[in-house]
């Protein structure tokens, strides 16, 4: 284990070297560029056995990684933005494949404007494709979960490619502390390569070609869905050993920070949950408010049940979005709205819909969000508005 | 040393009674693929009769391997295919099999990209200059004055050159091919196993289907391209082009049949008129006079 | 407030003139010297010669916030002529410092320290010069370490951990320099 | 196809994936092996790899009338008129 | 006015003909393809004056409407399933810049394996781009519908693009009789093209540029949030003058079938919504279930207030998804209890995924679901699983 | 009639104060184009340099009427509003301006298709080697032996000839330039302007941020490039190639500089070996032999 | 039940043979007699020789079912060798009827109706043949529109205004002759 | 941009999109009317439109300092050096 100063980037580019990764094909864009660039130099320096495939899109980044898992091997991209976007087609069918593949995704605004700033539209409008998606909220925990989501991705009761992601420079290109670990734990964490299925000469399996009966097809989106599932345990066991080997545990789905007695609940992912627990301390310590965060470190599968246990009696939730769906609202407020619902659990809701295109949020716009929420809440039993757009600041 | 048909090998990779239309060329040019390579080949497909040809699933009515892959992702998955198996140590031919449409049109950013990586694959185009699998609609490489079903006046356009565009990339090997002339087309691709880096072959294959002429006459009509000149057989190692065998002849003008012959035998060109036969016969002639301006 | 007891740095320098990098070997520093930091550039276009800046932030516990840096304690600028263009004390918090690159006590007045060091002489004792740059952002680190009390030790050893051989070498020994030559105007 | 409790969509070739494509002709080709000079070209471009060649000794090629479709390029390709088309019953 | 017999692509294409649409870019893919085939051949007679560009890709079909449509001409596309996932990047490109642009897209599913067949999921993964989507039952609404998007796109209130689904086959290719409006009546419902700019040499105007203000970024966001909500009254306005001018009305964003009384109701989008209607007479005249109908015609923008008017008393919902977010539910129903619990509306709902991978469903087994689920509820006052898998038949 | 400096107009279309970089190759060339055409063009732009040239919203640096797009689709984009200007009877020359990556790479799709389709537009490909915006990556015209930060040991492939391959597109117009060469350039694209139909120009632009040298020199190195032999300038119209004044005298072998003096001037290619370098000069051999016997 | 109320029809054909433009002139048809109609396409990959289906749906009142025809009225076979190769019976109705192209009564018996008509004939003497296809599918639907009853007028003028020319009044006619020409075992 | 109430992602053309840009300089080019013969390649070549030519007398160029980058592209290609780099000060 090494203590080194990292940012997002490289810390995925880490991860890949330490996972063993042997097929990288990546096409530059800010602010991915970097993870392309590094791993780049690793190749062409031996750091990393791999082959580097230099292609000339994101379409074919992810069509050259998945043949290269469909032939057996350990394969990695990494894209953002209009690059997630132009590969959307191979992202349907690498899931519908049931090919394990893991991908880092910066995530950025999407234009017009041109915006290289955060914002979640990106990965949320991936959200139906069949891919795990797990938000992280800082170098270290992109680190660990890029290992973890090969160890996930290859299990057998899972079977699906998994995406990383990581905000735009407030991650990616924020250099911060990371403890490496040893190549010799990763080894012990990562089994050699499992997969449903391997394309060899001489054996001829055949992949995609029309069904004879339309039901079987039905049952192997449902079987897609019921790997998502399995996939929760999946993703707990996997935290536990390596929480085991590393000390270090960041959570399964969730993650929740103060909430055992609290009373008002903060929800988001990405990197401002980190914002979002300066902002929590603040407002119990300052305040004395018994308000919780729940991180949610996956988006898919979606954590239901984990939203269910901690929100149960909330007196009030403010779910962050950072991107919004046109014509309904942000992602992540209307799956947690809907979960909450479906197991009858009625604590109000208020979506924030806040930093997108980039724009800033500091641990005291958040404070005053929650300030104000808790009031309203208190005085009425309810919010006044579902939705609101926040944009911070003085 | 020449291949006989009698050594080529008997095993089937195109099985009998698979969803392929009667006289079908792409699986003629299947089955030479089997006999060229036979085991050692593992088949990208995108998108295209060949989709359909397989039949369908839990079946399949081709003995390969065969990744069934997005209409414009062939070259790239091939690529990540083959680095693959070049890491595990596997000997295997990754062939990207792709319609004129998968390969000139939609997916045409990724075999020159594909192209200038150099990656050790086989791109075979199976060109029946359409999109077949979708109904017939003109493909870049439909050629000036066929009827498809959004060309119904004609298409307008002349035939995208391929094969050279595909030699300015200066790839390790590229040759034409045709359904008509097997054993050109097997010798082809057992050189272009033999070559590492990226390796691009164009197979001209008349589709009864598209093209309005008696499933019968599949090979025939694929012949007259050649007779005619409209097709020309050649290759190119390293940049050195040559004229194949089965074209040489027709280095000589005045072998080459008339062009109406092969145009009248195809319900598509049925509406050409004598001045779009006149820019076609002239357009034979540029093409063989780039082409031997380029093997000179 | 738990994100006041952090120190935020605000970096002012040229396209080309390594302000990130400054920023990184700080943060480096502070690592070997038992604190977190965070290092942050500002990215857009960085254009040769435009005027860009970079963050930083130290402190004794993980930081977790990632906003913006709107109220820095320390603003370090690269070039002096930098102030003419920008607003280099923009949100400086009262009681903090600003360090210039400067041979003399610049002008400046207002509620806040003012401290200054030749940057450029010591680069150019040391032959820090690379295509027409007069290469100031490593030797500053090291005024910047006295000002926020990191030990020098920890700014050597992380430049030459960066850059390594002899240059390295030089780099450090700039930095030194700097640390000991800075000069503050209470 | 099932593996480990998955549902993949995976296939294995199999004769007759599209039925008994024998029934779509409404040509068949017939084999006159007195006129046959074994050029083996029928074999060589018939689509379907119906027609078998029996080198040992027998009728020279055997059509697979199961699956032949009847598009009649074996008969157009035969030197000898060996094979002739006929309409279906 | 001409009763004709039409298929549902026929319907699309003599609709873009009465819009006199200008400029035609598509590439075929099944079952969009009759669409491409009638169009050009309209362009080749005359019939049509427009513009035909047969582009090389669905991406470049979309670039070249877009295009065209800036320079100030109404312009159209179509697509499906893959061909749509293709054009991913272009839709948020062409949404983000506001330009009004009318697409047709044959519901159809996903690989792999291939398959022709229809299924939500291709359309639902573009839910966030920033388009409307509306949804058609038959031949005369899709001809209907592709008209009114023509004139609510152009809304100066609106200034989006807009989407007309068909389903695959059962919609594109069945033929039935369509009563074809005349020209004249067409040409007074639609006003000359309107659009927020238009290029032109000498006009030195810039789109899309970088943002020197990230909060002006997330105001033209918020913008396109705002006209889809107008979009809701616009969408309403169409409705009725195209009643007044033909007698037809489909209704809003939804279409209520039989909901007066009703207690239990089957919220249902595209082509099975006929089916739908016969499941819903069979329940009330058989076996005299309050049985009612939600057609949600419009997913974009949702119509979270219809539904909740509708549903506020509701004793059972039973929402029918055709597609499914692996790793969460079917989107019609995660956005359909999303919009009941933010309004407090607490009916029990359930969600059925159907006909995924052009799975058929007959009326019969519509009743056959609502039969049982209302016998759940009138049972247990709840369903006993929020989520069930529905093959239908034998 | 040649165009003389004094007769240019004086209009300003990039404006003081912009984003490029000091010495910036784009933004020369965008002030040619607007030298030549003027208030006549639309452009449509894809991402890279020129996206960030123009400054932040909501000004621009850049005085022409501007549409940005999405990377891979700006001839299509361009395709349409050139039909819908058409449609309205209205004057404009669309433009697609593109760089090397968005040309070559991943717009190389569309690109052909649009070439194939021959719509009536000039593309324009900026070529500074590389993916400049995203900060020297390298692209498929990065050329052989060079530095980039995804070829740290440098660029193992050959530099992609894409104006050959438009050329192999046979459409009416194709031509090379340099933004050394501005009256050439600016010949170039009026003749382009009043051709109907796709017309390709391919503007060699180096970059001294990605090529790494003093921004003083942008002009020199560019020199350097025609008069080493690197770069070649020629046009081709209706197929017929012709060299261009400025590449003639380097017909001649003999008057060409040292390629070795146009790389050491470049920081990219300070690793270059000898190999490499004959290498390199073999090219340069070949490329001209090539377009050679295509003007014959 | 309502969905009851409609007549569905089942096409057997074989692919080339034209059992959708069946289907969609019955519908035409239907609509000119004043009833509403739905014509389906099985859609798959349609090969010369190969069998296919269509379906029709035929009612008095709007059709509102898209879902699958499984339980016919009536099937239509229009190459008797089909019935070797599918099970052209399956899901008919008790009480349905069969009508296939066939010179002579069929040899099918079971709870329904068997009719026939010889439409090669028929085609034949009207010269309907087209590289090598006899069209038999045009004028079986003078056949169906007497078992269904519905006026041989409608089939015949939306035969003419699809066709057109001579060789929609030559199909118009055969479609006649077959309506006048069926016969039906008990 | 706001066009009829709509927040567009529109710009407009306006001289120092990004500030003045003369700052960037670290050298300045400084001409000499002396050496100069009117050929214009300075002017020709600015990458960044900041030479203006007076035809119709005084100095034949002016150089607007507020946004000349310093690229130093107009000492390069004067051919009688009447143009030369000087360092900012
Ligand atoms: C992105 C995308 N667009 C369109 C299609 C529809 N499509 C499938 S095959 C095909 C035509 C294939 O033509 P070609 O490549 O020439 O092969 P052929 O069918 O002629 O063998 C098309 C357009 C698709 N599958 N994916
Ligand atoms: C789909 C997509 N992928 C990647 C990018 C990131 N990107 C923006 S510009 C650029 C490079 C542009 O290179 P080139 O076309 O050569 O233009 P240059 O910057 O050199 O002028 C890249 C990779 C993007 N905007 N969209
Ligand atoms: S349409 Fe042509 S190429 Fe396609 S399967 Fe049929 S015969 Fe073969
Ligand atoms: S008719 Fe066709 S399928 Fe039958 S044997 Fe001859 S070539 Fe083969
Ligand atoms: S083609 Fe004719 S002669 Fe040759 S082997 Fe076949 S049947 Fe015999
Ligand atoms: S990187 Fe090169 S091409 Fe891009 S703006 Fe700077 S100088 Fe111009
Ligand atoms: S130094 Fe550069 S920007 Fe300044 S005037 Fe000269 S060429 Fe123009
Ligand atoms: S380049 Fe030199 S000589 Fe020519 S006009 Fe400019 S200053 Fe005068
Ligand atoms: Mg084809
Ligand atoms: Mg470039």
């Amino acid at each position: 284990m090494v203590l080194k100063t990292l940012t997002g980037n490289y810390a995925v580019a880490t991860a890949v070297k330490l996972a063993r990764v042997k097929v990288v094909a990546t096409y530059p864009i800010t602010p991915q560029t970097t993870i392309v660039e590094k791993l780049a130099e690793m190749v062409e320096t031996g750091e990393l056995d791999a082959e580097m495939i230099r292609v000339e899109s994101e379409y074919s980044a992810m069509a050259a990684v998945y043949g290269a898992a469909s032939g057996g091997v350990r394969a990695f991209t990494a894209t953002s933005s209009h690059g997630l976007l132009y590969m959307h087609e191979m992202l349907w069918w690498v899931a519908g494949s049931r090919m394990p593949l893991v991908m880092a995704v910066v995530t950025r605004s999407i234009g017009p404007p041109w915006n290289i700033w955060t914002d979640h539209s990106d990965i949320m409008g991936q959200r139906d494709a069949g891919w795990l998606i797990t938000f992280s909220e800082n170098s270290q925990e992109t680190l660990d979960e890029t290992l973890k989501l090969f160890r996930i991705t290859e299990d057998e009761r899972v079977y699906l490619p998994g995406i990383v992601t990581l905000d735009a420079f407030i991650m990616s290109h924020t250099s911060e502390p990371v403890d490496i670990p040893d190549q010799s734990l990763v080894d012990a964490f990562l089994p050699p390569r499992k997969q449903p299925y391997v394309f060899k000469a001489g054996d001829p399996i055949v992949m995609g070609n029309m069904p004879r009966d339309l039901k079987w097809n039905m049952m192997v989106r449902e079987d897609m869905c019921r790997a998502m599932e399995r996939a929760k345990r999946v993703i707990e066991e996997a935290d536990e050993l390596w929480g085991k080997l590393t000390g270090r545990k960041h959570g399964g789905l969730t993650d929740c920070y103060r909430c055992e007695d609290a009373k008002h609940f903060i929800v988001g992912m990405g990197a401002w949950t980190g914002d979002m627990r300066d902002a929590v301390d603040h407002l119990r310590d300052r305040f004395g408010l018994k308000v919780g965060l729940i991180k949610v470190r996956y988006f898919r599968p979606f954590p239901s049940e984990d939203l269910i246990k901690w929100l149960n009696n909330a007196m009030s939730v403010v779910v962050f979005d950072r991107s919004v769906s046109p014509g309904a609202e942000g992602p992540l407020y209307i799956e947690t709205v809907s979960s909450l619902a479906s197991s009858g659990v009625r604590s109000p809701v208020k979506n924030v819909l806040a930093g997108l295109a980039g724009v800033d949020l500091a641990p005291a716009d958040i404070s005053n969000v929650m300030l104000a929420s808790v009031e309203e809440v208190e005085e009425l039993g309810a919010f006044k508005q579902r939705v609101t757009w926040f944009y911070g600041g003085e | 040393m020449p291949i006989s048909i009698k050594d080529l090998p008997k095993e089937k990779y195109v099985l009998p009674g698979d969803t392929a239309c009667p006289g079908c060329p792409e699986n003629m040019g299947l089955r030479f693929v089997g006999m060229a390579l036979g085991g050692k080949v593992i088949l990208v497909i995108p998108a295209g009769c060949t989709s359909i040809i397989q039949g369908l699933a839990p079946g399949s009515g081709l003995n390969f391997p065969i990744l069934n892959v997005p209409f414009a992702s062939s070259d790239a998955v091939a690529a990540g295919l083959s680095a693959a198996k070049k890491i595990l140590g596997e000997d295997a031919v990754v062939v990207a099999w792709a319609g004129d449409g998968g390969t000139a049109d939609i997916g045409f950013a990724t075999l020159s990209g594909s192209a200038e990586r150099n990656d050790n694959i086989i791109h075979i185009c199976v060109d029946n200059e359409a999109y077949m699998n979708t109904g017939i609609q003109r493909s870049s490489q439909t050629p000036l004055g066929a009827w498809t079903t959004t060309t119904v006046g004609g298409k307008k356009e002349r035939k995208k050159d391929l094969p050279l565009i595909m030699l300015m990339h200066r790839i390790p090997y590229v040759a034409t091919a045709s359904v008509a002339y097997p054993i050109d087309f097997i010798e082809k691709l057992r050189k272009a196993s033999t070559i590492r880096g990226f390796k691009y072959i164009h197979l001209h294959s008349p589709c009864p289907v598209g093209w309005r002429f008696d499933p019968m006459y599949t090979v025939t009509v694929a012949k007259l391209a050649v007779e005619t000149g409209m097709w020309i057989l050649f290759e190119s190692e390293d940049s050195k082009v040559s004229i194949s065998p089965s074209s040489r002849p027709y280095l000589d003008k005045s072998k080459r049949k008339p062009v109406k012959e092969y145009l009248s035998m195809q319900g598509r060109f049925r509406n050409v008129t004598d001045e779009v036969l006149k820019e076609i016969e002239r357009q034979v002639d540029e093409n063989w006079s780039t082409l031997l301006k380029l093997a000179a | 407030m738990v994100y006041d007891e952090i120190t935020e740095i605000r970096f002012h320098g040229r396209g080309g003139q390594g302000a990130v990098t400054a920023a990184n070997i700080l943060v480096g520093a502070a690592l070997k010297a038992g604190f977190y930091g965070q290092a942050i550039p500002f990215f857009g276009a960085e254009r040769r010669g435009a005027p860009v800046v970079a963050y930083a932030r130290i402190s004794k516990l993980p930081i977790r916030t990632r906003s913006a840096v709107r109220t820095p304690s320390v603003v370090v600028v690269l070039d002096r002529r930098l102030s003419e263009l920008v607003d280099v004390l923009e949100g400086l918090k009262v009681g903090g410092t600003v360090l210039v690159n400067s041979p003399e006590a610049p002008d400046m007045r207002g509620a806040f320290r003012v401290c200054y060091v030749d940057a450029v002489k010591i680069a150019l004792r040391h032959n820090l010069v690379l295509s027409g740059w007069v290469l100031v952002n490593t030797p500053i680190t090291g005024a910047l370490a006295k000002i926020i009390e990191l030990p020098i030790e920890a700014v050597e050893e992380t430049i030459k951990e960066l850059i390594g051989g002899g240059l390295g070498e030089l780099n450090a020994a700039a930095a030194r320099e700097s640390f000991e030559g800075v000069r503050c105007v209470e | 196809m099932l593996s480990e409790g998955h549902i993949l969509p995976l296939s294995k070739p199999v004769v007759g994936v599209s039925g008994r494509t024998g029934a779509w002709r409404i040509q068949r080709p017939v084999f006159d092996a007195s006129k046959c000079v074994k050029c083996r070209l029928c074999w060589l471009y018939c689509p379907d790899s119906v027609i078998d060649l029996n080198e040992a000794g027998g009728d020279f090629i055997s059509i697979d009338y199961d699956y032949c479709k009847g598009c009649g390029v074996c008969v157009s390709v035969c030197p000898t008129k060996a094979l002739l088309m006929k309409p279906e019953g």
